[in-house]
């Protein structure tokens, strides 16, 4: 399956992109997904703990299934306002 | 309905937007970028949203302010990009036929606004070098289980 | 420095003034007029006050509100003569570093504002006939002792 | 003693006059005034309870003694905001 990767604040700074194309397995979780992620930018690993994580646009954690063609964004802790 | 906008926000045009007839409190915060944070100048701050997500969540603090407070109505605008100092980077305003919920509504929004929605800040510091501010974990942070 | 106007309040000027490069956040609350009252519907609203003396309860409250709040400033002006619905009576715009403070400067002069400050509110209803809105007696009525 | 009266919304109306003129004994304190007041203004009595009154400015009580030549206002429940 293919997803569609977003990278934010310093995710995006430490992976050194804004959005990238991951490809995994089918049936692969949210998990999966980090993991995959966190061995193509070690740069991540120490944010990881931090990091929320949104499939197109809603809140998911880690056991929760990946849709085929998803956007799924790497989330820091939030300071807005 | 929420904004998010790359250029100064219209303060004056959101708050008049919101002067209705049955309305006896019209309350309008603005939060504006400060010159210093933790004993260091800053010379200007630059937000960063996840957009699409971002106005879904400004849309549904504004519902649930108009549900869970006795108010009219509830805008909120944020600002992207780079925001100088003293210019308001998100703007709160709140209508209601009586004050005391006005200001329960637009504190709580800001609170929650805080805590929800994706957006985040980078101060850059007189010097050159930036950070991002420490901010508040979404819930559900896969690894926080 | 607060202020008595017997035309339209300019908001936004004061809310400018306000907007301070130390200062986080700038709250400012308006007080319009309401439509209706009590089930009635009012056509517009006729202040009046004892000049002097409202302004120098004023501008104590903006000075009270300085001392017991964490907050940089805090303007108050109040519009006398008629005003008509959805225009605002009241304007108090408060600015300080965290938004908290704010709030609670901005609630605190409202509620000191209508037990303190010598202005008189009348509603004229629709129809044609008008009263003196019950107030609040100021402290030490002298028959009341 | 001279006072000058100034009369405040519903005083006002009631008195129909913004301000009047008040000749008292020497010595007079600011019930004597009110006292004085009502005998000319017999449509004040219901809201005498209600009246606070400034002298100068500043808030007085009944038995306050009076000054020479001062502004005497007589305060209607506020409503102000």
């Amino acid at each position: 399956m293919q997803l569609n990767v977003l990278f934010f604040a310093q995710a995006r700074e430490r992976a050194g992109v804004a959005n990238a194309t991951l490809s995994l397995p089918e049936g692969s979780c949210v998990r999966d997904a980090l993991d995959a992620i966190a061995r193509e930018h070690p740069a991540l690993a120490s944010l990881r703990s931090h990091l929320a994580v949104a499939q197109d646009g809603v809140l998911v954690r880690a056991a929760d299934p990946l849709r085929e063609g998803a956007e799924l964004a790497l989330l820091p802790p939030v300071s807005g306002g | 309905m929420p904004s998010l906008t790359h250029g100064p926000l219209d303060v004056a045009a959101m708050t008049d937007a919101l002067r209705r007839e049955d309305c006896g409190a019209v309350l309008t915060f603005l939060g504006t970028t400060r010159d210093h944070h933790e004993g260091r100048r800053v010379a200007r701050l630059a937000y960063e949203a996840y957009e699409p997500m971002a106005l879904r969540e400004l849309q549904a603090l504004e519902r649930e302010a108009a549900g869970r407070f006795e108010i009219a109505a509830c805008v909120i605008a944020h600002r992207l990009g780079e925001v100088p100092p003293a210019e308001a980077s998100v703007v709160v305003v709140v209508a209601s036929a009586h004050r005391g919920p006005a200001f329960d509504a637009c504190r709580w929004v800001m609170d929650e606004l805080k805590r929800r929605v994706p957006i985040w800040k980078k101060e850059h510091f007189e010097g050159g070098d930036a950070e991002w501010v420490r901010g508040t974990p979404l819930p559900g942070a896969p690894e926080g289980e």
